[in-house]
């Protein structure tokens, strides 16, 4: 019952043309780098793509961009990128902005098979227009969709044959719940331990919803920021 | 930094309490972190995922896992907590953040805050700060009381799109700290060497003074 | 174990495939467990917050903060974990689990299924029954065809509140295996010894037979 | 900024007749059997309590029952108590049954500030009833609101000072989600660790949820079915 594969062009040879594609990372952070990287040589197109981020220009899903391999793109935050200004500008790329919190809470929804949430994030803003309000005690929300897509792209530090996940610090951010938002989901690891050396209550995602485990090497793990302090 | 910027920084820093968790925003908001006195224990939050921030690391300990949300290396301090994005919004959007400092371009004086997207500039998006405006206990805004042209940031009404709908609590500029309470916005502090009659020329708002509660 | 009891279970267990998570109701469907065979390898799922129920433990290992959903001491499998009711619940309703087996008390020919209460009697509640049968990838039922009086549980419409609408893929009883698809509920098996006639007489729903898939 | 407290008598003070409770276990596994004790001892009344189960006689929740304190239960199963049937046929016991499910989206949506969410769990049932109905890609669902109570009971199984908490096995179950839906929420652990002991990746529940931890000692654990087996 190994979920393990030791190549990832066979799993992601099943994304096509037109997929939809929840990616984990915050900025750089966390980014399923090897996955990326797979899907640029693999030259996918028309891909519908859900992160918090876009990558920068020549990393992370910046490199998709750059081969104009993203139709839309659904993130919070997307200002480090001159190929993504450009592509938005020109029209060629769709962009839907999503408050962090929701697009959080979205996936985690669509993970969690409920359709629909309401929330107070982006009542009275453009956010919510063309949304459903309600109130609830005298205050107002909006509703906002759960997120399933067909794959999941996630990055974590270590896997275990079952596919049981650890996360290590700030590059957990997003992953755990991409890992329940797709269809087929693919992580990519650090590390690769024997079945037995998790223990069952430090397990971050259980591998009820993994389908493909890859252990990479040699992590880049790009800095966006380096921001330093002369004191210990 | 500028005297201004200086001042902000210097008074948005008392808002601070101890044991308290607080959301220091992107930008001028993050500076402040470095300004909290010692004896002030405060849990910094990070909306990436960690509770806890601590000092910027030492060029030896840098660490790519371990940023903040304006995706600056960091580290943690004693007592800090890893979680995911949507725990961690849960945390903001449940109410469980005594305090967030945020930037802003502009504040009505009904409490409408505009503070992530300029029309005709190209969008950025408005990462956590819509969620962190409706969720955190009390929202405290920072910003320049005029921008570059000499106009008042501070507006009867917001003209750029907002972040939220009265959600602001505070506002702190270089001439004066306004509340928002149900009665509109209130004058609590002028700055030092500030006088009532700049400020009002450099605000558009209407606001109220109760000088019991002034020291000016 | 009466042979029909016996019957259920041991066509029960077939349902179980190869690198299933699957959740088994508590009573009759908690015995098929210990009737998987060896080479087919499955994570067992306890809603209260376990993939990888393990065997029940010896007496000198018994932990009170391992135990399933029937409040019975287990252990945990290689590969196990453990986790929170929400994040059980997400795993069950977002359709991870491939397979959950549960008992009834009534199920209809539209494939909706009642086994949590009984009007009159005290009631015990739902537990996660109404979780399972709207977020299992598949819903396999297991009961007597008729009850102690002699009466079809296997009914046009059910007479007991239900547990949910629609809901059943396969219902497993000790004269016959059904399915239901888009044409109805579909007759696949008559258990050994019993004969058509029989059958018919002791169901109360109208059921097709596709005698190409019946191995009579 | 310690949360600690060495007694729970003056926490469970602030517990007033007519409070709403939330409290953690399933069956009688990770319940917080320090607290509950210390509520039957000062009797406070009318309580609504939310709780996946309402214990057994003479344990548990049901000291509280028996004790006659408890107004209304909101539990999605309550099948091992005598005490409880009697009040609940005599009408002096107010239930709300609710899928087990639903009871912990429910729990986790309130702490999350998620007033309401959609769910497929209870279309067509009794529960269903009187539910805001919506369909979502053609299948129904009903609407299911948050809860959020005066105060959240918690067992956990370490605690630190700042009240990050982690939990062991199955007597994890409701309590994380629990510890987020209270306006107060008290913590009894069964080890208190001291500053910086616990791994910030291994913690299951931030401090920020927790405003009291109390070190509980001699913790019975009672198990409602004793299940063995003969083999290893």
């Amino acid at each position: 019952m190994s979920k393990v594969i030791s190549s990832l062009a066979e799993a992601v040879l099943k994304v096509r043309d037109g997929a939809s594609i929840v990616v984990g990372g915050f900025g750089l952070c966390g980014i399923p780098e090897k996955l990326i990287m797979q899907l640029k040589e693999q030259g996918t197109t028309d891909l519908t793509i859900y992160s918090n981020n876009c990558g920068v220009d020549e990393w992370g899903l910046g490199l998709l961009l750059e081969n104009k391999q993203i139709k839309k793109m659904v993130a919070s935050y997307v200002g480090e990128n001159k190929v993504f200004e450009q592509q938005f500008l020109s029209g060629e790329l769709e962009v839907e902005l999503c408050p962090q919190g929701t697009l959080a809470e979205r996936l985690r929804a669509g993970g969690a098979g409920i359709p629909a949430f309401y929330t107070a994030t982006g009542v009275g803003t453009e956010v919510a227009q063309g949304k459903e309000h309600k109130e609830f005690n005298g205050k107002k929300y909006i509703m906002e969709e759960g997120i399933v897509a067909d794959f999941a792209f996630v990055k974590a530090w270590k896997a275990d044959p079952f596919g049981n996940l650890v996360f290590r610090k700030t590059a957990r951010n997003f992953n755990p719940i991409v890992a329940t938002a797709g269809k087929i989901t693919i992580v990519e690891v650090e590390e690769l331990v024997g079945a037995g050396e998790l223990d069952p209550d430090e397990i971050h995602t259980a591998g009820v919803y993994v389908q493909h485990v890859y252990a990479g090497q040699n992590y880049e793990k790009r800095i966006e920021r380096l921001t330093t302090s002369k004191e210990a | 930094m500028s005297n201004g910027r200086e001042r902000i920084l210097q008074r948005a820093v008392k808002e601070i309490e101890d044991g308290m968790c607080v959301n220091l925003g992107i930008g001028m908001p993050t500076l402040i972190a470095d300004m909290i006195p010692d004896e002030v224990d405060v849990m910094l939050q990070s909306e990436n995922g960690l509770l806890g921030i601590g000092n910027y690391p030492h060029a030896d300990h840098v660490d790519p896992d371990l940023i903040n949300a304006g995706k600056e290396t960091v580290t943690t301090k004693t007592g800090a907590s890893f979680f995911d994005s949507a725990e961690s919004f849960a945390m903001i959007r449940g109410g469980h953040i005594d305090l967030a400092i945020l930037g802003g371009m502009e504040v009505s004086e009904t409490g409408d805050l505009a503070n992530w997207m300029i029309p005709g500039k190209m969008v950025k998006g408005m990462g956590g700060a819509m969620d962190l405006v409706q969720g955190a206990k009390r929202i405290v805004v920072i910003m320049d009381h005029v921008n570059k042209h000499g106009e008042s940031k501070v507006k009867k009404s917001c003209t750029l799109p907002l972040t939220g709908e009265a959600v602001v609590h505070c506002l702190i500029t270089e001439m004066a700290v306004f509340h928002f309470t149900d009665h509109g916005m209130e004058l609590v502090e002028l700055q030092e060497g500030v006088t009532m009659e700049e400020l009002k020329v450099a605000t558009e708002a209407d606001f109220i003074v109760k000088s019991s509660s002034l020291n000016v």
